[in-house]
């Protein structure tokens, strides 16, 4: 078992022609991935990678039967595809790009939610459980199955700490990038809503940073809800200065609030260890 | 972005609330004309995006019109927690008794723009939930209904009942609506007006923030021709947005070029950690151009407090040997001479150890490994 | 078994202070009418025919464990009235109040949908389980309880049908006036998938006219949904004028659509028996 | 209400829609004048709140300014669907070659306003509807996320292929987005630019419509005041909307006074059943106020052709004893004389009735019995 995503996973890449798009389209291909189409508006006909490439997600939609999509069009023209996926009858949308306005999501994930569409991201590495599918940007070598589920609003911090996990023994059973933007479609929450009933998931690394409550209301969900799988947790941030946006857009400690200590005070006081490095993680989870 | 207290200002004027008279100048002389048609008592306020500009000298009232030019001339010029001040705003000098405090933001919790609003502003809103937390009131704002009648009115009953003069409960919602209707039109993340006043039962801004969303830059042509005047960033801050590097800078003395904002401060927190200090943030993103780490050196050579370089590297898009070819390049042509230490793992990582053997540089595979080697460097050991 | 309301439904009366809120707080009263609290702001304290008044559609919730909201408030704040009740834990919102702008209710509509709650009108005369609860302004005395359903978006129409179905021995399960106007909380079919399942509704009477397309599409739920329940109809407007709105906001055949023909004939088509006048519908539900 | 070409085009100006030069006129001297500074060609249109001004010889095209006195005094005082023309707008004339219509109204369907859009304007919707309908595009708008810019495209593509100097993508996406803001700020329940024009690569609103929603009135002020001059209303029915009733005139020679919208459609409904033809839909509404009575009956009385009177009242909140005593105080100051059938049922109706038979007006309780009388009255009968 995984969560979201699995060897069946129909999967569509919009923006599947540019630069980004036909990169990874390729290298999801050859993890395994069932990438059934591609959309362009005005290149229906051509084919990327052995992929067909259709003028709108309906259409891919329609040819393809795909449930999930995911986004590398640029940051102008997301927001519409994320729109456009969801109108097309996609039901997991993984938007990889980042840079999408506030405003714009906040309003697309209200969207969504009426309609009952997951969305990961924006601003995220995407999704993957290894063996089965990988549905994002993350090097797919350093994953191998198992039964840790991780859950990172961070990149290649991620990778940096499953690199760890992978030398020490660890496998991990899904992989997930929630993005690093101050509104996301799934949050902490959500996904370790999911993992709570994945038979596959014995624990969960869970790698916050500063900005935002996202951490210490996670840590309220795990002292209610997931007494019975194990929760590491990593917090980036200790070090950065308040009221600077660390790279992502939601790293940002405004007014006091989002502080690595906080998020580490309220993980801890919900039983969680929480990792002073990435390196110690495979230690806390024995 | 932040826009200057002016500039926010002329955006209110804009969607009709009311401001003091006022006209921005760039020389003393601009200062006094401006002054003779507003008349006193006025204030002159420097113009310049960060805050505590009252207790840095920035803000002066003057009295008589004789008084503006040298006040003028003693702002002008000042430097405001490293900002330069270039213009400053000459404003006339309202009365008034309570001065409040009206924002709006995204609430990241409710993933919905929420109103701030206290009867106790004039100082920073983190004094106020610190001091009088029962002062301050909130109100969230449905995507679909807007602002709620219900919630206002009782807002409003709160927030006006010391007032002698209040301004009448329309034009409270008209005010609210409006702050509204800039924070969507505007891609605002944030419109705060402190202290907001009250003339004659009517609403004034007295000084005005408004942060514009830089990912909604694209669709706000007037506010990007803005974006370099309003600079609060250090030089080096400049020269690595103008590169597509998120830079920041730090006090310490180990610079660090990272791939990931991430990895970035987790670096950072970890440099810390055995015993070091981070001289910035610096994520040369996901890229694999070998320009974008020449310019990486480039900007941290130029900060004279570095004495160690650690570079931390988790190839997966960014490929490795695109790093070691900038980086052998950037040696090559800027006689950089800093110690590195340097930590490249994934894609690619064979190669560009290889490459980097070829010019004596040694690299890590392990992330705290490198670090330590580049805290040793710091302290003065190889 | 009635739907939507029974004995003990505990209603609040928003604007009970009014002339219409506080004759009809008597009248529902004596119908038998579980009212628990009313709400007029800035009058906490008085009490309305014996029942206690509050500022706030919260505060008298938690004063008084109601689930139901009937509104009487003048137009201007029926909206609001609407989003406070909702807001306040109101799971039935019943607006008796005419004259609300139409974008006002298209977004409430949407709000409510999102919060899961649910409107019965607005400018609708409400709705009665005879001989349980009454919610509304019709006069309980010419209902009797049994085992039709009446569905209808006009206010004395229904009486005067209800008035020959009583008389005829014909008693009512629910009656629900689902309102007049453009955009309304409940449409025919939200509530003809109620009386559905309803075990005491035997047959359903659906009292229509001119304007919209709600009883076409309640005629398609009919067809696809309720072929184990009698349903007759009846629709007004047969001899009303093209782009004229008859009295009701809603009631208005525009651009050719919205005719009493269009509908009679689906309904036809989907089985319905359309009566002629009122006084026929009795012989038709034999 | 329906606002007047010249207003409707006046929100569009406010809003930076572009249409014609143009102005509106009283007098023929006012168009004259208007016309010089116009300069020909240039089109004068009668102003009324009804369709097909154009097929009754509202609309003149002018080629020369001699003309323009002639035809001003020919439209002015004419009547259009009984509306009397009091203005004219003399309004420049543009060159285009596609008409193009575009609306936006309220999809009771979706319960969301929709766009309809088509490259076969100059002509009724509804005709297009019948005689092209694949030439006819809708485009949804959703309350949070707005216009869909991969729709908007859609659209944008099929619409305008034909077009020799297409306005740009975003031109057309800032004219969608304007009225869209047009719809929800002004609270119209139908915006409608019909023929839509291209000049010069931009759009140009030839015509305009637009319903402002009557219950929203309350908060648009200037609407309110425009109501009066709006109307396309006949006497009787601008009478009873002053008075709180609802009434439309029809054709028949039975006057019907009911309570309630829908009882006083299915009572002209079986008026027809019956065989006789109703003059009007009257609903008195909910209230008991005898005033209402009285008002209902002067109405009737002034329309010439009503034979026989029908007054169908089922008693909820409205009581019969109300309706009955307002009935005898309009006999009693009227000295009205045709010929009533009268039923009552419901709340009082035994007091009613017993009022009634002294001034010996016989009551049914049966509607049908009721309707059948009023019919042979109208026939002559009694």
């Amino acid at each position: 078992m995984s969560i979201l995503i699995h060897q069946n996973t129909r999967v569509i890449v919009q923006g599947i022609t540019g630069r980004d798009g036909s990169f990874h389209t390729q290298q999801m291909l050859e993890y395994g991935t069932s990438i059934v189409g591609g959309v362009t508006p005005g290149k229906e006909g051509e084919s990327v990678h052995g992929v067909p490439v259709f003028n709108s997600a309906k259409q891919a939609v329609n040819a393809t039967g795909a449930d999930t999509s995911i986004i590398y069009v640029p940051e102008r023209f997301a927001s519409d595809a994320i729109i456009e996926a969801a109108d097309a009858g996609i039901s997991l949308i993984v938007c990889i790009t980042e840079g999408l306005p506030v405003n714009d999501v906040m309003k697309i994930k209200q969207y969504l939610d009426e309609k009952g569409v997951r969305l990961v991201g924006p601003n995220c590495p995407g999704l993957i459980s290894p063996g089965k599918s990988k549905i994002g940007i993350m090097p797919g070598h350093i994953f191998k199955p198992g039964n840790v589920g991780v859950i990172s609003r961070s990149g290649t911090l991620t990778y940096e700490i499953v690199y760890n996990l992978t030398s020490s023994g660890f496998g991990t059973s899904t992989c997930i990038g929630i993005g690093g933007d101050p509104i996301i479609g799934s949050s902490f929450i959500d996904v370790l809503h999911l993992f709570k009933d994945d038979p596959d998931t014995e624990s969960i690394v869970l790698i916050g940073e500063i900005g935002g409550d996202a951490e210490e209301k996670a840590a309220e969900y795990i002292s209610k809800n997931l007494g019975h799988k194990k929760v590491i947790s990593f917090i980036a941030g200790r070090t950065a200065p308040p009221e600077k946006r660390m790279g992502h857009a939601g790293a940002i400690i405004s007014q006091g609030k989002g502080t690595a200590e906080s998020k580490v005070e309220a993980l801890e006081s919900a039983g969680v260890k929480v990792a002073e490095k990435p390196s110690d993680i495979p230690a806390l989870l024995r | 972005m932040k826009l200057l207290e002016h500039q926010a200002k002329e955006v209110f004027r804009n969607y009709n609330i009311k401001t003091p008279r006022e006209h921005v100048a760039q020389t003393t002389e601009e200062a006094c004309e401006h002054a003779k048609k507003i008349g006193t008592p006025l204030v002159v306020k420097a113009q310049v995006p960060v805050g505590g500009r009252g207790k840095a000298g920035g803000v002066k009232l003057v009295k008589d019109l004789s008084e503006v030019a040298s006040v003028s001339k003693q702002i002008l010029g000042m430097n405001i927690k490293q900002c330069l001040v270039k213009k400053v705003l000459v404003s006339q000098a309202l009365p008034f008794e309570i001065e409040y405090y009206i924002s709006i933001t995204l609430d990241r919790a409710s993933m919905k723009p929420m109103f701030i609003i206290s009867p106790s502003g004039g100082v920073d809103i983190e004094e106020i939930s610190k001091n009088q937390p029962e002062k301050i009131f909130n109100l969230s704002v449905d995507l679909v209904v807007g602002i709620k009648t219900y919630e206002m009115r009782s807002v409003y009953r709160k927030c006006f009942q010391d007032e002698k003069n209040p301004p009448s409960i329309s034009d409270f919602q008209q005010l609210l609506e409006t702050l509204y209707e800039i924070y969507l039109k505007e891609d605002a993340g944030l419109v705060e007006i402190n202290p907001l006043i009250i003339l004659d039962g009517k609403f004034v801004a007295l000084d005005a923030k408004m942060l514009i969303d830089d990912n909604a830059l694209f669709r706000h042509s007037y506010y990007k021709s803005l974006e370099n005047e309003n600079d609060e960033e250090t030089a080096q801050e400049k020269e690595a947005r103008e590169s597509g590097l998120a830079y920041i800078s730090l006090d310490g003395d180990i610079a660090c070029i990272v791939n990931g904002a991430g990895l970035a401060m987790a670096t950072m927190d970890v440099v810390k950690h055995w015993g070091g200090q981070p001289a910035n943030f610096l994520d040369i993103g996901g890229s694999s151009n070998p320009a974008k780490m020449i310019k990486a050196l480039e900007i941290i050579a130029s900060n004279p407090n570095v004495k160690s370089v650690l570079i931390n590297i988790f190839g997966g898009i960014t490929r490795c040997d695109d790093i070691a070819t900038g980086l052998v390049q950037a040696l090559e042509t800027t006689g950089f001479s800093l110690p590195l230490s340097v930590r490249l793992i994934g894609t690619n990582d064979a190669q560009a150890k290889e490459m980097l053997k070829q010019v004596k540089i040694s690299v890590f595979t392990d992330m705290n490994e490198a670090i330590k080697v580049a805290v040793q460097h710091a302290q003065g050991g190889n």
